[in-house]
């Protein structure tokens, strides 16, 4: 890998600017400053603006994240596993809200499925184009795990590419998620080993 | 491969969350981008510790795509089989799997499979209710009696054969009809006589040198995959075995051959006679257990006689014999072109003769012991039952019948004239996956589960290394909830006539439990729970069976004297291929895509003839020609195979359907209607390999999905070196092997 | 910056085959395939339908020269001074040899086929512009274009079900071609990733290998002294790199061991061991 | 004391080429040749050499471009090559000088052409708007010779002009 | 440079005559000019249409299979790419070398090569799997931080055929700047503005004769090199792969020995319909049309010299593969496409070294036709049999195209035919300014009139003219 992450030029980080060849050598310029810092992480940069997901039940991550302080993975139980994050089972759902907050209409709502023997049909809000692989596991254990991040702040972590959910309460999609995206932060980190291999990614 | 595992919940289909049908963005950009919210995430309701979104998994079952049953490994994802491999705890499939397992999955997700019962109703089928179908079928049950009742199946085994004798014992009859056209009836009658064990345990891997006379034991056989593994055994063995095939048309065997013959089509038993005399005549082995008849006989085929009839140098055969001594143990098989003629039995023994003066049973030719469930062994098919059904069928002697795994109206020969008789069966129940010929003739039509969706349990008959229960279970919940498995629906039928003994179980797989959980210690290797071996017998997917050693004596049968037919024409061999197998698979796309491996066809039929004789008749490669028999005449293209007998010509199995689904329907044509009803004298089974055809020129050549095309080269190396051959001395120096 | 860049690498972005190549390589895969053993029974062929996601094309197209197969079985009647029938067809399985000095990898306009640092030959199916350069370059004439959009007409409902999501359903336009089952070797990588250990030798099967009832096919990585594949590749004395390096090192020149083409200088991942017959 | 633009049509060549000859001899005081401008329909090299040498610049301009075209080629293609990830490929090195040779090669001639045509462009004066004395005939057969005086030598040369067989006479005045 | 006793244009050619005829050609050719523009139009039309099917059900529908990747339009963007280089041998290389009789002729090949490049460009396109994306192979900086693959001889290609197009085109119309202006001064209304504007305010004074004549110069000497390098790269696409009988050493020359070729041979058609359309005949004479003849001949000789060449050394090579394929070609399934080739490339030719046959205009026209075919299969010939028997035995198989793909590649014919056609009718398809100095330069040199004689013919012109200026 070494030499691989040799040839993902630092200079690549001009593309970020994404401006037109001709005002080549002023990018090598800004390209050059960009480098100039060493991060631990660098995070990746670019923001979109997604439009409201409509969930079967607009689940209030700001009540469970912020006030309640519950752990994102603690619900993405699969994150640390698999390539997906996964949606919570609805059972564990109910493990609290079979005592807690029963009189809220969400909760009963969600308790309506609960006895219906059904789960809630969620909708994809951060969703990757079928021909891309991407594993959560590696990312967390590279970023988190690997370098000692403290679990309980994990939701740093998440915030890249999912913004702060802390302060949403149906998740929406606030990291464009494209291939710049990806890119440039893999180049940024290439120091934590970050692949520049396309088939690491496109499959 | 997890551990413990709840049946009922991993089995339901999860939505598509992250296993997304993966289309490239190769439309217009537009598509790649994705609109949030419009893809559904399903979540489980209870989580399933062994189950991970996005990670596959690994359960173990028993494939049925021929009657080998290997243990097959599926890959299951968010619910969904994709993959199917062979398990390596299985001594039948050893961990490989053959092209017809591999495409097993496109049986199951098959767009043409039967989604719900059928009835015919003036004339057509007509969906109806499970609850009106049974009712139906309860009442036309309890109308019939006895013998006039019967069952029409493939090779059954395990405990569906267990509930199918019981089912018949319920219905108080006898009539049990299992047809395979892929058999080895004959071999199994010569067996039986010869060493009073039906299915011995052939054990290719210990030979030293292999003489087959037309026993394609690598392809369309009785298990394949098992034979292929014992074949790479025999070749990578310290010293490399010699494989010596005889037959008219090159098999897929006789394409890795070392010496390939070819023999004048119904000469083998000539040949093996001759073989015998030169043993015991002029190698001077003893001739012990050697009726005199068949002594006397032997005596009469002296190499030079044998070889004009039969059509192979002289030396060629002293030379094979010579090494059949020097290469001890060998062994000699007889296949399909052997058995299926009208002395087959006679053929076969003569040649299952040569095994018993070289000595090769009980070396290479071993006892199978005594399996301790006899109620659980296959009930292997053959074509004399079919023979035995046309002919009830003609002389009105059945009303009902169930038919099961089998195609009768697409693979009888029209002489016997059952589609005609069909019409004397008062009630004809189908228990069908797909809409075949037989299906579509019936007049209950029962839409069955696929082997990746139902229980059951396959006992195979070939098991050359050690014996053991093949466990199926489902690999995922149904595609459609209207179908039921076949042990369901025979429980169910069971039900109607012994509500007490078989009220107790809820369904198959109540049963089945039960069954396993009942078995004797010694096979549970005791210490276990029950649930333990259940989970256990799940997990591999194998329940191995102790049968204790037992040594095989062998007594030659006396048979007739070879008489061979000299009339004019040439002899059609109706060949069935790996992969459409008996036309079963014809409606799998990756079979019908994958080339035939002689001849390299695709999608359609052909006729194999030999350059010569085609030259003879004017024929040109790939040329439309029609091939006349006294039944009646094909018309298809021909390819000219050097690998032929001169005075062969072969037509594969497989195509030819007048229904069985899109991918079928409609295809090539079907050998198996022009041949002649001619039994073997001895056991009755069809002669299919002893038909006289005729084969004229009618057509110029046009392309044929041969996947060389045009120039002529693609049978050529011209010159470059893609597969290079060396001589085995320079192997043996090299390698020391 | 990018001038740095070039000064700094100036000696590695111009390292060719010659001197190693320009990849510190992290696997070298790598099959040895025994043609003694190939009985031609397409098991590896289907098997690869089953992994890959190949469409079915029909007879028409089958007929045109459009089909599919990755993995295709050739079947020649003529071996060198040796009588046909008489001993015998000769099977060849043909699939991408992930040449180590790919042919087909220079010629791409937009770079779409590259090679991997596992020694693969990588074709990204979303930046191929379908100019099929790369097809016309391969002497083993293994990559496959699509000439149509099979996704309908392939997996009608509900066969589409038996997709692999692990790679995508190639549409019109695309090159694509064997890739030594990537998606099981990400998916091997990444579990070893995941427990902080390298891959181990037999953990990656490819489908074809897996299947292969003879255990014809040997699949493994190169780089790895143990490996089964090594050990043949040693045994017969094949070396990766091109013609000139490898031509005097076969030392016994009646080794079975050989790769096709080699004096193309393509450097194949492939190596096949002569098929093997008793002359009686 | 104005000035003026004076421009004189002749049908015939050698005239007007013994007119801009007398010019140069000095025949008006006050006139010299480098007032002279001469339109005509098709170039004459003959002529020049009495308006006396005046030099062309565009070269310089085709050299610059060439040489801009070859050294940004050379970095462009290099860092490009050097800054992606999947260059490694049929064992050829990453920078393949033999292939950014070709192109190079392109970009020089590229940028020469455009260089040398927009030289052109600004160097010969086009892209402006054509003054009254311009005479439709100079496109077809006529040659017109202005020149740029004082008024009072303008009659000295109508004289001239009309010497040399003019054709036609126009003035126009120079704010 | 000419043997030929009479003149290749009459020197007494009144300048006003010259105006008027050109003017004339823009407004009122023959009847024929019209049908031939029909035909065009509705080989164009056919082209859309099969265009349109292959776009959307896929490239399968031009008979593309495994062995044959490529085909019929590789073979036709390759043609139209050589068929662009007799402009450029017309107008730059007899420039550089003084042959003044090129003067009445060049403008239209120079038309010839950009719309034959215009054509070229397409067939890219129309071969391309996924033609959507054909940005990608030009080198912008993205976001992604991904480039084209500079080693790729189709890169290559794009930016060679971009080059060469500005280039040609500049270089038209440059050379074209003069005659606008005439134009301009001879035209009304909306065609006016348009002369006006493209006239770039023209005026002629020395200053700009002085500048044109050097820019003129130096595009000539950039036009020569780039053509040859242009060749030399689409020669690339197969010289650089490992395929027998496209990696052979020969293929640069060979491949721009063959363009120069079809290129000439293309004009001389152009030439006759040309000369015909808009009357011409006094400026296209029939010595023109000689020496044209003439130069098609000495490079068809180039060309057959270049295709023995290649023969030889591959006969001598030990390269197996090139060998038998050489043979395969010459005895197998394509051997009447080569030997058509070599008998309309190397053999006809010879009816050109005819003073009889070379001045008799629709023999030359059907001859001119026939080497332009011959030049087709040479394409066909070098793209087809390669692939149809390379390395992999398996894989051999035949090309003949499909319904489709040949649409597509006459159609090309109608589109090219379609622009050329449209320029001529729009601007001078004979260069008026230069056809006037050849006139001018002859006469003095040939000192047969005093001065005075000249300028009193020019009078009356004068007269003429001067009266309806804006005829």
């Amino acid at each position: 890998m070494v030499v691989m992450n040799r040839l993902i030029n630092p200079g690549a980080g001009f593309a970020r600017t994404g401006l037109a060849g001709m005002v080549f050598l002023v990018m090598l310029l800004m390209s050059s400053m960009a480098m100039a810092v060493k991060y631990d992480v660098v995070a990746p940069s670019g923001t979109h603006k997604g439009e409201d997901v409509p969930q079967p039940i607009d689940f209030p991550h700001d009540i469970h994240v912020k006030d309640n302080d519950i752990n994102c993975m603690y619900c993405h139980t699969y994150a640390r596993r698999s390539t997906v994050a996964g949606i919570p089972p609805t059972s564990k759902c109910m493990g609290c809200h079979k005592v807690i907050a029963t009189d809220k209409p969400r909760i009963q709502q969600l308790t309506k499925y609960w006895e219906n023997k059904e789960s809630p049909p969620w909708k994809k809000v951060h969703d990757l184009p079928d021909f891309v692989h991407f594993t959560h596991e590696k990312h967390l254990k590279t970023l988190a795990f690997d370098r000692e991040f403290p679990v309980e702040n994990i939701k740093e972590i998440c915030a890249f590419c999912h913004g702060d959910v802390e302060n949403m309460t149906v998740a929406n999609k606030v990291k464009p998620l494209n291939m710049g995206f990806c890119v440039n932060c893999h180049i940024a980190n290439k120091d934590l080993g970050a692949p520049g291999d396309c088939w690491k990614c496109h499959k | 491969m997890s551990g413990k595992m709840n049946r009922r919940s991993f089995l339901k289909v999860m939505g598509w969350s992250g296993a997304g049908v993966a289309l490239t963005g190769c439309d217009m950009p537009t598509t790649v981008t994705l609109e949030e919210g419009k893809e559904e995430v399903m979540s489980y309701l209870m989580p399933e510790e062994y189950v991970i979104p996005g990670v596959g998994v690994w359960y173990a079952s028993t494939c049925t795509q021929c009657a080998a049953g290997c243990g097959i490994h599926g890959r299951v994802r968010e619910g969904r089989v994709l993959k199917l491999e062979g398990n390596p705890d299985s001594a039948v499939s050893n961990g490989k799997l053959c092209m017809m397992g591999q495409a097993g999955v496109q049986g199951h997700y098959n767009p043409d499979r039967i989604s719900t019962p059928m009835m015919r109703s003036g004339g057509s089928l007509t969906p109806v209710s499970w609850d009106k179908a049974l009712a139906m079928l309860e009442e036309k049950l309890g109308a019939v009696s006895g013998n006039r009742f019967a069952w029409f199946t493939g090779t059954v085994s395990g405990h569906q054969s267990a509930l199918l004798t019981n089912h018949l014992d319920a219905m108080g009859s006898t009539n049990h009809y299992a047809h395979e056209v892929v058999n080895n009836a004959v071999s199994r009658a010569v067996n039986q006589d010869m060493l009073g064990e039906a299915n011995p345990r052939l054990r290719l891997d210990k030979a030293k040198m292999i003489v087959s006379f037309g026993a394609d034991f690598m392809g369309a056989s009785q298990s394949p995959v098992q034979y292929s593994v014992q074949y790479a055994k025999f070749r990578t063995n310290k010293e490399r075995g010699l494989l010596v095939q005889i037959e008219s048309k090159m098999s897929l065997t006789g394409g890795s051959a070392d010496l390939w013959l070819a023999i004048k089509p119904g000469t083998e038993a000539v040949l093996a006679l001759g073989m015998a005399n030169l043993l015991l005549n002029k190698i001077k082995l003893s001739d012990a257990g050697i009726p005199s008849d068949v002594r006397t006989l032997i005596n009469s085929y002296d190499i030079s006689k044998v070889a004009k009839i039969t059509g192979v140098a002289g030396d060629r055969i002293q030379r094979v014999t010579q090494l059949l001594t020097e290469r001890s143990p060998s062994l000699v098989l007889a296949g399909a072109s052997v058995e299926g003629q009208t002395q087959g039995y006679a053929t076969t023994a003569a040649i299952m003769m040569l095994n018993h003066i070289l000595g090769n049973v009980g070396k290479t030719i071993e006892s199978a012991g005594d399996f301790p469930f006899p109620q659980l062994m296959a009930k292997q098919g053959g074509t004399a039952d079919l023979v035995a059904f046309a002919e009830a069928a003609k002389a009105k002697k059945l009303d009902t019948v169930i038919f099961h795994g089998s195609n009768p109206v697409y693979t009888a020969p029209e002489s016997l004239g059952l589609t005609e008789a069909m019409a004397n069966i008062g009630f004809k129940v189908a228990i069908s996956q797909f809409p075949d010929e037989t299906t579509m003739a019936a007049d209950l039509v029962l839409p069955m589960s696929s082997y990746l969706e139902d229980w059951g349990t396959q006992v195979p008959a070939d098991q050359a290394e050690s014996s053991a229960i093949q466990v199926q279970q489902p690999l995922m919940e149904k595609l459609n909830a209207e179908t039921k498995g076949f042990g369901d629906i025979l429980l169910t039928l069971l039900k109607q006539r012994k509500k007490e003994e078989y009220g107790q179980f809820e369904d198959y797989y109540a049963y089945l439990r039960n069954a396993f959980v009942a078995m004797p210690t010694s096979v549970k290797n005791d210490a276990q729970s029950n649930d333990e071996f259940w989970n256990a017998a799940l997990q591999t997917g194998v329940i191995k069976v102790d049968v204790g050693a037992k040594d095989l004596q062998s007594t030659v049968v006396s048979f007739a004297a070879p008489v061979v037919d000299d009339s004019a024409g040439l002899t059609l061999m109706p060949s069935p291929r790996l992969g459409l197998f008996d036309g079963r698979h014809a409606n799998l796309p990756w079979l019908q895509e994958a080339p035939d491996q002689i001849s390299k066809v695709v999608w359609d039929s052909w006729a194999e003839m030999h350059p010569d004789t085609a030259a003879k008749m004017g024929i040109e490669n790939l040329g439309l020609v029609k091939v006349s028999s006294v039944q009646g005449s094909v018309t298809l293209r021909v390819v000219l195979l050097k690998g032929m007998h001169a005075d062969a010509v072969a037509i594969p199995l497989g195509q030819g359907h007048e229904a069985y689904g899109r991918y079928a329907k409609g295809l090539g044509i079907n050998p198996l209607h022009i041949l002649d009803a001619a039994t073997d004298d001895k056991t009755g089974e069809l002669a299919m390999y002893s038909t006289r055809v005729t084969v004229k020129r009618v057509g110029p050549p046009d392309s044929l999905s041969i996947v060389r095309m045009g120039t002529g080269a693609g049978d050529s190396q011209v010159g470059r070196k893609l597969v290079g051959t060396v001589p085995v001395e320079q192997v043996r120096r090299t390698e020391g092997t | 910056m990018s001038l740095d860049n070039i000064l700094n690498h100036w000696s590695d972005y111009r390292k060719g085959a010659e001197e190693g190549g320009h990849h510190e390589y992290e696997h070298r895969w790598a099959m040895a395939i025994n043609l003694d053993l190939c009985t031609g029974c397409n098991a590896c062929s289907t098997a690869c339908y089953a992994e890959n996601n190949l469409a079915v094309v029909g007879k028409e197209k089958f007929e045109s020269g459009q089909a599919m197969h990755w993995m295709r079985i050739e079947r020649y009647w003529d071996q060198q001074e040796l009588e046909h029938p008489e001993q015998g067809a000769s099977f060849l399985p043909m699939m991408c040899q992930q040449c180590g000095a790919a042919t087909c990898e220079p010629v791409c306009p937009v770079a779409a086929t590259y090679h991997t640092p596992d020694g693969l030959n990588a074709q990204v199916y979303n930046r191929c512009i379908g100019s099929r350069y790369c097809s016309n370059n391969c002497p083993f004439r293994v990559r496959y274009f699509n000439f149509y959009s099979y996704y309908e007409s392939s997996w009608p409902e509900p066969m589409e079900q038996q997709l692999n999501p692990d790679i995508t359903v190639r549409d019109k336009g695309v090159m694509e071609k064997c890739t030594f089952c990537v998606q099981r070797i990400r998916t091997v990588k990444d579990k070893a990733f995941m427990e902080d250990r390298s891959v181990k030798d037999g953990e990656v099967v490819t489908a074809c290998a897996q299947a292969c009832p003879t255990s014809a096919i040997v699949f493994g990585d190169t780089m790895d002294e143990n490996s089964m594949v090594s050990k043949l590749w040693k045994k017969h004395q094949v070396e990766r790199g091109i013609y000139q390096k490898t031509k005097y090192a076969k030392k016994d020149t009646d080794l079975r061991g050989y790769r096709i083409f080699e004096e193309l200088n393509i450097d194949p991942s492939v190596m096949y061991l002569e098929r093997v017959r008793e002359d009686i | 004391m104005s000035k003026k633009r004076m421009m004189g049509l002749f049908g015939d060549f050698e005239e007007a080429h013994d007119a801009i000859a007398d010019i140069r001899r000095n025949e008006v005081p006050g006139l010299t040749v480098d007032d002279v401008t001469m339109t005509s329909p098709i170039e004459h090299p003959e002529v020049e050499e009495v308006l006396g040498d005046r030099p062309v610049h565009i070269q310089k301009f085709t050299l610059a471009g060439a040489i801009f075209g070859v050294v940004f080629g050379f970095i462009f293609l290099a860092a490009a090559q050097a800054s992606f990830l999947v260059q490694p490929q049929g064992g050829k090195p990453i920078i393949a000088l033999p292939s950014n040779i070709v192109l190079i090669y392109e970009m020089l001639i590229f940028f020469a052409v455009w260089m040398t045509f927009f030289a052109f462009i600004f160097l010969s004066g086009l892209l402006k708007k054509r003054s009254a004395l311009y005479s439709e005939k100079v496109s077809l057969d006529q040659v017109a010779i202005i020149v740029e005086i004082d008024d009072s030598i303008s009659e000295s040369v109508k004289g001239l002009f009309q010497k040399h067989k003019v054709l036609e006479i126009r003035e126009e005045a120079i704010r | 440079m000419t043997m030929v006793t009479e003149k290749d244009i009459n020197e007494q050619i009144a300048w006003a005559k010259i105006n008027t005829d050109v003017l004339k050609s823009m407004e009122n050719p023959r009847p024929a000019y019209w049908i031939t523009l029909a035909v065009c139009l509705a080989m164009v039309a056919c082209a859309v249409l099969a265009e349109y099917i292959q776009y959307t059900v896929g490239m399968g529908t031009a008979a593309l299979n495994n062995p044959h990747m490529w085909d019929m339009y590789i073979a036709a963007f390759v043609f139209w790419i050589g068929m662009s280089h007799s402009g450029t041998l017309l107008s730059a290389i007899l420039h550089l070398i003084h042959a003044d009789w090129r003067k009445p002729i060049y403008r239209f090949a120079e038309a010839m090569t950009t719309f034959s490049l215009l054509t070229a460009g397409i067939f890219p396109m129309i071969h391309l799997g996924r033609v959507w994306n054909l940005y990608w192979v030009l080198p912008y900086v993205s976001d992604r931080g991904i480039w084209p693959n500079f080693r790729s001889p189709l890169v290559w290609d794009a930016f060679a055929i971009t080059t060469y197009l500005t280039a040609s085109m500049l270089f038209l119309f440059v050379g074209m700047i003069p005659d606008l202006a005439i134009c301009r001064d001879n035209t009304t209304g909306w065609r006016k503005k348009l002369y006006g504007i493209l006239a770039l305010g023209w005026v002629g004074s020395d200053r700009q004769w002085r500048h044109f004549r050097k820019i003129y110069l130096l595009m000539a000497c950039f036009l020569i090199p780039l053509a040859v390098s242009v060749h030399s790269i689409v020669s690339a696409d197969f010289a650089m792969s490992i395929m027998p009988g496209w990696h052979i050493t020969s293929f640069p020359p060979y491949f721009v020995a063959g363009a120069l070729y079809s290129g000439c041979a293309a004009i001389i058609t152009l030439f006759i319909l040309l000369r015909y359309f808009f009357r011409f005949e006094d400026y296209m004479t029939l010595p023109i049309m000689e020496k044209t003849a003439k130069l098609t001949f000495a490079i068809a000789m180039v060309w057959t010299y270049l295709n023995l060449i290649e023969f030889a050394s591959v006969w001598y090579g030990h390269d197996v593969y090139n060998k038998e394929l050489l043979i395969a070609k010459a005895t197998g399934a394509y051997a009447w496409i080569f030997w058509t080739m070599l008998f309309c490339g190397s053999v006809l030719p010879f009816a050109l070294a005819f003073r009889k046959l070379r001045r008799h205009m629709p023999t030359m026209f059907v001859v001119s036709l026939f080497l332009n075919l011959g030049m087709f299969f040479e394409r066909w010939m070098i793209v087809a049999p390669t692939l149809s028997m390379s390395h992999e035995p398996h894989q051999w198989d035949i090309m003949y195209g499909s319904i489709v793909e040949w649409a597509i590649v006459f159609g090309s014919f109608g589109w090219f035919g379609m622009l050329f056609l449209i320029f001529v009718k729009v601007f001078p398809s004979v260069s008026m300014y230069e056809v006037k100095e050849m006139v001018f330069h002859r006469k003095r040199s040939a000192g047969e009139e005093d001065l005075a004689r000249m300028t009193d013919h020019a009078k009356p012109a004068t007269q003429t003219t001067g009266g309806g200026g804006g005829a």
